[in-house]
């Protein structure tokens, strides 16, 4: 009785196992040899992947309605070369592993060649040794790590973001202009944060005493103490990279502590008519922030775009929109240039379209190996008029 | 020294005295009976010898050596071993593994000699099934012995909780209650059993036990215990003729009288 | 350069949000015995439920607390008879209990997802901040503080004047006495899981109006308030008192420390961690008992 | 594309899974232990292997090295919680993760922080694509093989019957001679190594971590295969980590297809989520429950109930 008990369970158990391997293999098997000659001729496969759950997952989501902007804007113009773009968006749970099993997932199941993605500078550095296997082009809107620039698999691999060397020499020079002698560097706790910060403390060196570097939590949402700790110190000065989520919380307890009486420099992280959602970090802004971002002509590709953003989604854009809007946008214009989606012949037509390119997130040039060349930096600061509080350039500046 | 000592034990609870400096002695080869109305302190007495409570003052010695505040482990390696009153059965087991669980000290019971040493132990297991068989036997529970443990009837775990207890063949057992919640016959036939046994094997019996006449026939020697102190002790009959006896049991005399 | 009566008051308004977020979870972990992960979203409900009220500048803060308290207390008396009742009547064991709250609080903060989407939200009203001797302060954290003291004396009164409140410590310290006592046990446990987790979303309120309003805004704070209510030993409110305020000094002294020595900040939790593994070592009972 | 190599991705992260689910029953299935900090080994492993792999060890030393010291912090951390009740050691371990995530980004010195570590690849060279795949395929499944395989023999020991009986009942089990803390710590050891083991692997694979991918939720994963899989048994082990992980994957093809009205992430997570409520509400012994303990006193009795 017992023995048949245990066969039945066996049988069970392996009939199990058989249908669950065939349903796999079939689905793979199924849409290798179907999906393949009729729908290529029609479509652009854009595939991305961008964090819609995990810590980001707020980041992510408006990052994927700007992508979704830029797609329909070129649909509805007619496509490219007469094809439209059919865009895959998958989830990366602002975890690097997933993002790569994302990646993984659009490259071999889904046949996507040209790729947005690799959100984090984690996820970029799974993702990034993968898609240079596979020839894949990968452009990453939000990978600003400075380690990313020489690796050697960088061949498929564009960013549209500027690496953080740049910007931080020019928000180190903003406080020696000033005559700003004592320091506080607050960085969020991860690559974009701690490399930037870092970037700033070197460039700083000689020229002001950095009196403490705090890093701190994104996710926490509660920084009374490390202000509380910044008040203490009573630097002339608090350098803040972070990005909209935290920044806001961050400049309403500073208001609350009184913070606004020293000079606050932020970043293009801090950058976005988002951080207004929040009253009181709106006047702690207008009264203590300056801050930096990639250039772009006055007025431009920017304040279009937010208009667009704003119509569509009724909200502001924020941190990263407007690099992920021109990644898409990029990308089909060198599709449309290369005449194919090949991602070779994308790849080739991505450099030279690259050069001096006019987008959202200001003027596009890429380097020999995919980084974008950005000398040239926004101060801005906030001003209030008519109780509307908005961004105002200050001048332009350039890194050394 | 004799063969079982408890010291002036003491143990608190709170604010409450549960043991006030219990003291009693068991000679070897004996069955000992521990009496006492409800609430006097005989489990509590019997779980801090054991060692699943520990004393806050007071000594236990075994054959000599003290075994105060070991753990309940290192109490049951030298050859004492606990019936709890309400049994504490391994419910998703099997009644065959309850009772192989329950073996001293063998092969197979640590990481590396049940990876290892699987041909050594299998046959140990055998052997040790086959006492298990007789101890099945003897409690009347052979036709249960692949059922779990949980599926059985009150009286039925009772006599497996015994069972367990009897398996490392113990130098002393301390049994509490056990024939409550069992059928008379069956009740007067695990005292033969136990009687058997201190006979064949020179056993050594601690029984906690309500009902006294139970222990007329088995026991040489009883402890009456009150309040957490040992109040009269002596052969069976010369106790329960203590009018001092009735004293302590005034409240629940119906049930002595039955 | 070390300013102390800030500090102090800083931990006393982390330690009222502690008390406030922690006084359900340690008196329904008392009751029914096991420690419930779904209290995170019991807090970020509350702070969503506010945010229909505190969406405009002009909002009511009294009536989002209020509304608040009663949605979350809703939500956790639904979610304790559909979900943990249950599973206590199959006699589920305490591990699948802790799993299902797990669970549970997925599904909640999930769907909180879903309605609200993942992006933060902010209440709309400026508490602004003043000097009070010295000490920088704003209303808000004037009224957190109000709130949690306010808490604490009607918890006493409540705990030691009334039928219920005697029933709760009763039950807690030995249910199957309560049981055989004649005390409504069922109906004292909806209560305090009502008010315990009503209790939450007024946290939840307060959280979200000093920081800003997310989903995962609950479950941050989770083990820090994990960490009171074993610090306070489970069970006991008095404890929970104490402990919420320890750990409010403990977090905002840390982080000084933390400084001092030229460590992250981000070990603030662990300060907090350290602190609950250090008394489950030496006083496994908390505080209290 | 090339489904093939999804496929073996697939094999790969559903051996890893399979580990750390077989880790766990071991823990929580057999002894009823519930360690909730399941990701704290698993990251433990991945980073020895890491740091060992960088330098230049080879990867069979570099795996054990990783078991190794994933086993060591499973002592230290549960020593302290085993002699409490279980729900402390539920909630130390959960803390305990987060406190080494924490301790790995903020010391930038130990394995890059925030930015993460490179790991070298066991395989390079071996070079193609293809057999790359094919080896890590091989290697997960060798690795998990014997982790079952160890798993079954403990089961179906004179161990395992005392790690049931700790499960049953603690106390009874020291009535009966049996030093439960020794048992509890042999298991916890065991099943932080072989998450370790897990670790290192996923690090090999992964060939850069950092520590975002080392969150709650990979315990919470492991948890739902067992859960869904059958605690105590350890081939529901396996199938709850097969079908979690194919769930997880389907899911992620399935939304390719299906327009819905809502977000699919969200979905899945609230679905998930009532999964695991119903199942322990109506089938609390898994997909495949839990069998006897099974050695040759079981067989002797079968074959002659009565003798």
């Amino acid at each position: 009785m017992f023995n048949r008990y245990r066969r039945s369970r066996w049988y069970r158990f392996l009939c199990l196992l058989t249908a669950l391997t065939l349903v796999v293999s079939f689905t793979g098997c199924a849409k290798k040899e179907s999906g393949k000659p009729a729908a290529e001729e029609e479509v652009i496969k854009l595939g991305c992947v961008l964090s819609m759950s995990g810590d980001l997952a707020a980041m992510g989501k408006k990052m994927a309605d700007a992508v979704k902007l830029a797609v329909e804007e070129i649909n509805q113009a007619g496509g490219v070369n007469g094809k439209q773009i059919k865009l895959y968006l998958e989830d990366d749970a602002t975890d690097p592993a997933t993002c790569l099993n994302a990646v993984k997932k659009l490259v071999e199941l889904n046949d996507v060649k040209l790729i947005i993605g690799g959100m984090t500078s984690g996820g970029a550095k799974t993702a990034g040794p993968y898609v240079f296997e596979r020839k894949v082009l990968l452009v990453s809107p939000s990978a600003t790590s400075p380690e990313l620039t020489g690796q050697p698999w960088r061949e498929y691999f564009f960013r549209t973001c500027p690496s953080d060397t740049f910007q931080g020499k020019v928000m180190a020079q903003l406080a020696v202009d000033e005559g700003l002698k004592k320091a506080v560097i607050l960085a969020m706790d991860n690559p974009y944060g701690v490399g930037l910060g870092e970037v700033i403390e070197s460039a700083l060196a000689g020229k002001a005493e950095v009196l403490s570097v705090i890093k701190y939590d994104p996710n926490k949402k509660d920084y009374l103490t490390e202000l509380t700790q910044i008040k203490n110190l009573n630097p002339d000065c608090v350098f803040h990279i972070g990005y909209n989520d935290d920044g806001r919380v961050i400049y309403k307890q500073a208001l609350n502590l009184g913070l606004d009486k020293i000079r606050w420099i932020g970043c293009d992280g801090v950058y976005g008519t988002g951080m207004f959602a929040t009253q009181a970090a709106a006047e702690f802004m207008a009264k203590a922030v300056l801050g930096t971002r990639p250039a772009s002509p006055e007025g431009g590709k920017y304040e279009e775009f937010r208009q667009a953003y704003k119509a569509e989604y009724n909200s502001e854009p924020e941190v990263y929109c407007d690099t992920v809007y021109d990644a898409a946008q990029l990308i089909a214009e060198a599709c449309a240039k290369a005449g194919s989606a090949d991602p070779a012949k994308v790849r080739e037509a991505l450099v030279s379209v690259g050069q001096g390119y006019e987008g959202a997130s200001g003027t596009i040039t890429f380097d020999s190996q995919g980084d974008r060349v950005s000398g040239v930096y926004e101060v801005w600061k906030v001003v209030k008029k008519d109780g509307e509080y908005s961004f105002e350039r200050v001048k332009l500046a350039e890194a050394q | 020294m004799d063969f079982f000592v408890a010291d002036r034990l003491v143990k608190n609870f709170g604010g409450l005295r549960v043991l006030n400096e219990t003291s009693l002695t068991v000679k070897e080869g004996t069955i000992t009976g521990l009496v006492g109305p409800n609430g006097s302190g005989k489990t509590t007495f019997f779980h801090v010898v054991y060692g699943l409570l520990r004393p806050d003052a007071g000594e236990v010695y075994f054959r000599g050596e003290p075994i105060t505040c070991l753990p309940a482990y290192r109490v049951y390696s030298k050859g004492l071993a606990l019936a709890f009153q309400l049994p504490r059965l391994f419910s998703r087991l099997t009644v065959l593994d309850n009772l192989l669980l329950a073996t001293g000290r063998r092969s197979g019971e640590n990481f590396g000699t049940a990876l290892f040493r699987r041909r050594h132990w299998q046959e140990e297991e055998i052997k040790l099934a086959e006492k298990a068989r007789a101890v099945l036997e003897l409690v009347e529970l052979t036709p249960l012995a692949l059922k779990p443990a949980g599926e059985l009837s009150g009286g039925q775990r009772k006599l497996l909780e015994i069972g367990r207890a009897l398996m490392a063949d113990p130098v002393m057992l301390l049994l509490d209650e056990p024939a409550a919640g069992v059928n008379p016959v069956l009740g007067r036939k695990i005292y033969a059993t136990l009687e058997r046994l201190r006979r064949e094997k020179r056993l050594t019996l601690l029984i906690i036990e309500h009902r006294l006449e139970m222990l007329l026939d088995h026991a040489q020697h009883v402890y009456l215990m009150d309040a957490g102190r040992i109040a009269l002790a002596g052969e069976p009959a010369r106790v329960l003729a203590d009018p001092a006896f009735y004293k302590i049991y005034a409240g629940e005399s119906r049930q002595w009288q039955s | 350069m070390f300013d102390t009566g800030q500090i102090f008051f800083n931990a006393a308004v982390t330690g009222s949000l502690y008390l406030l977020a922690g006084t359900g979870l340690t008196l329904t972990y008392g009751l029914s015995r096991f420690p419930n992960f779904a209290y995170a979203e019991f807090i970020t409900f509350g702070g969503y439920i506010g945010y229909l009220f505190l969406q405009r500048a002009d909002g009511s803060l009294p009536v989002a607390l209020i509304t608040a308290f009663f949605a979350s207390g809703i939500l956790s008396v639904v979610s304790y008879r559909f979900c943990f009742r249950p599973l206590i009547d199959r006699k589920a064991a305490l591990i699948p209990l802790m799993i299902a709250s797990i669970a549970l609080g997925y599904v909640i903060r999930y769907a909180i997802g879903e309605v609200w989407s993942w992006s933060a939200l902010s209440y709309q009203p400026v508490w602004s901040a003043f000097e009070l001797g010295g000490i920088r302060v704003t209303a808000l954290w004037l009224y957190l503080v109000g709130a949690a003291l306010l808490t604490g004396t009607s918890l006493h009164f409540l705990l030691t004047h009334t039928k219920t409140g005697k029933a709760i410590r009763a039950i807690a310290s030995n249910p199957e006495l309560a049981l055989v006592s004649g005390i409504n046990s069922d109906r004292v446990i909806l209560f305090t899981w009502f008010t315990g987790a009503a209790l939450a979303g007024v946290a939840g309120v307060f959280r979200a109006a000093d920081t800003q309003l997310f989903p995962m805004l609950g479950w941050d704070i989770l083990l820090i308030v994990f960490a009171a209510v074993i610090l306070g030993g489970i069970g006991s409110f008095y404890g929970l008192i104490a402990a919420a305020f320890i750990l409010g000094l403990v977090e905002n002294f840390g982080v000084v420390l933390l400084q001092a020595v030229g460590l992250s900040t981000e070990y603030r939790m662990a300060i907090a961690f350290l602190v609950l593994i250090l008394v489950l070592i030496v006083r496994p009972k908390g505080l209290a008992r | 594309m090339d489904p093939l190599f999804y496929v073996f991705d697939t094999l790969v992260f559903v051996g890893i899974f399979a580990l750390l689910t077989v880790s766990l029953n071991l823990e929580y299935g057999f002894t009823g232990l519930g360690n909730f900090g399941k990701v704290a080994f698993f990251m433990a492993g991945a980073y020895t292997y890491a740091l060992l792999a960088n330098q230049q060890l080879p990867f069979y030393l570099c795996l054990t090295g990783g078991a190794a010291v994933a086993g060591i912090t499973g002592i230290l951390v549960t020593f302290p919680a085993l002699r409490l009740r279980e729900d402390y050691l539920a909630i130390v371990t959960l803390s305990f993760g987060e406190i080494l995530r924490i301790i790995i980004k903020a010391e930038e010195g130990i394995a890059g922080g925030v930015r993460g570590i490179w790991v070298p690849s066991a395989f390079a060279p071996l070079g193609s694509m293809r057999s790359l795949a094919v080896a890590n395929v091989l290697l997960v499944l060798c690795c998990l093989a014997a982790a079952f395989l160890l798993a079954q023999l403990l089961a179906h020991s004179p161990y395992g019957r005392i790690l049931r009986g700790i499960r049953e009942d603690d106390v009874a089990v020291q009535a009966l001679g049996k030093n439960t803390v020794l048992y509890k710590l042999g298991v916890l050891t065991a099943g932080s190594a072989i998450a370790g083991v897990a670790g290192g692997l996923f690090a090999q694979y992964m060939s850069f971590i950092d520590p975002y991918m080392f969150l709650p939720l990979v315990t919470f994963f492991v948890w739902i295969m067992l859960i869904l899989g059958g605690p105590g048994n350890n081939w529901g082990a396996l199938v709850g980590a097969l079908l979690v992980e194919l769930l997880n994957r389907g899911t992620r093809i399935l939304k390719d297809y299906l327009t819905l009205p809502v977000d699919p992430n969200n979905l899945q997570f609230i679905l998930f989520g009532l999964l695991i409520i119903l199942i322990l509400l109506y089938r609390p012994q898994g997909l495949l429950p839990e069998g006897p303990v099974k050695t040759a006193a079981r067989r002797m009795f079968q074959n002659a109930p009565s003798a």
